[in-house]
């Protein structure tokens, strides 16, 4: 299990790729990558984190996939810092025998991460700055879990 | 004890982080001595149903106990991923 | 969309890389690949297919997909041939605005993969060589669509 | 038409594809003549439970008709990805 919280940009193509070599026990990896996406106006997108408890939240979010499906690893980046519309925010990766277990591990990890780490998001554009407003079909999300 | 504050509460109280003297005994109790300072904490208390608590970096509720509490921490719902 | 079937290894780093760059509408990329699995004496695995069928079929998968979910971009690689232990037999990626239009689409496009596009699996070890038997689980989850 | 047959459908009839003249109206009525040739055919198409068919590259069922078909093949459930 790895837990990344940094600034830096970071390689998802080398990221996948090292999840899916070299191992004869996985059958099935999947990832997930969360880009700065637009509509409209955005300049950049700014992400504030709670430092200490952003990699504990999600080393008990990552823990607890692990405990309910059969996982042989999981992966987090979650970038913090500036960002413009099309950069990578974050990616997560599971690797288990089967598919099931992979696809779903990984969007547990996706719902708790969204609603339950200490991540928040700010979009400025030409019309000013705003913190991005939680959604309800986020928090609904883990009601499935 | 520290009290932290993230993003818009952040913004509108005007600092990320201030040492607290209390006898505080929940995080509620902390909120209305709080609020009791300033406009600025009142307007950003004013509707707790918009706002997320941490103690000692764990996610819990305004009638939390803060007994033997290090640090609080208040938040808007988390925007991740 | 982007159909492949080949014989060489696919490079999945580079793929999933791809699939993740130089666009802002996009904010949620999934990607699965699966992989030689063994747990026990798997000296190497074959697979078989149905040349011309085997596109359409993945064609018309990938195309149902495009319309149960609001999707930017689809990938199918499927290798055939002989494959060793931990090889990459195939990825799949998907491209959407939000991140359950990717998890269900790329989930939807592995249960009929799985089950109706013509590729069959042969295992070859030290007790000889057997055809992998489709699994029920396989053919229930194509219930939940 | 063309017959085709794959994995171990192609495997116990010991050809991959053959040419085969025949005015059967369905799936059914071909297996039925295909199994009159020979042991092998017979033993292949035992079990139709255990068997898939493609017309003209499309799943289908062993009571479609073959009016106007240019190819049908014969293979196990499918166990790809």
């Amino acid at each position: 299990m790895r837990i990344v919280v940094q600034e830096a940009p970071f390689d998802y193509g080398a990221e996948c790729d090292g999840f899916a070599t070299g191992r004869t026990d996985v059958g099935a990896v999947v990832t997930f990558a969360g880009l700065v996406r637009t509509d409209a106006d955005l300049d950049r997108m700014e992400i504030e984190h709670y430092p200490g408890m952003t990699e504990s939240a999600l080393t008990a979010i990552a823990e607890e996939a692990a405990r309910r499906w059969s996982l042989q690893d999981v992966l987090v980046i979650h970038r913090v810092g500036p960002m413009r519309p099309g950069e990578r925010i974050m990616m997560i990766a599971t690797a288990a025998p089967h598919r099931r277990d992979a696809f779903e591990a990984a969007e547990y990890l996706m719902d708790y991460l969204k609603s339950r780490a200490p991540f928040w998001k700010k979009e400025h554009g030409p019309q000013g700055e705003s913190w991005v407003e939680a959604k309800a079909t986020d928090e609904d999300a883990l009601s499935r879990w | 004890m520290d009290v932290l504050y993230f993003a818009w509460v952040r913004e509108r109280i005007g600092l990320p982080k201030e040492r607290v003297e209390t006898d505080a005994a929940t995080v509620a109790d902390l909120v209305s001595e709080l609020r009791a300072r300033e406009d600025r904490y009142d307007a950003a208390f004013a509707d707790l149903s918009a706002l997320r608590v941490a103690v000692d970096q764990e996610l819990t509720d305004f009638d939390a106990p803060l007994a033997g509490a290090r640090e609080v921490a208040f938040f808007p719902p988390m925007t991740g991923g």
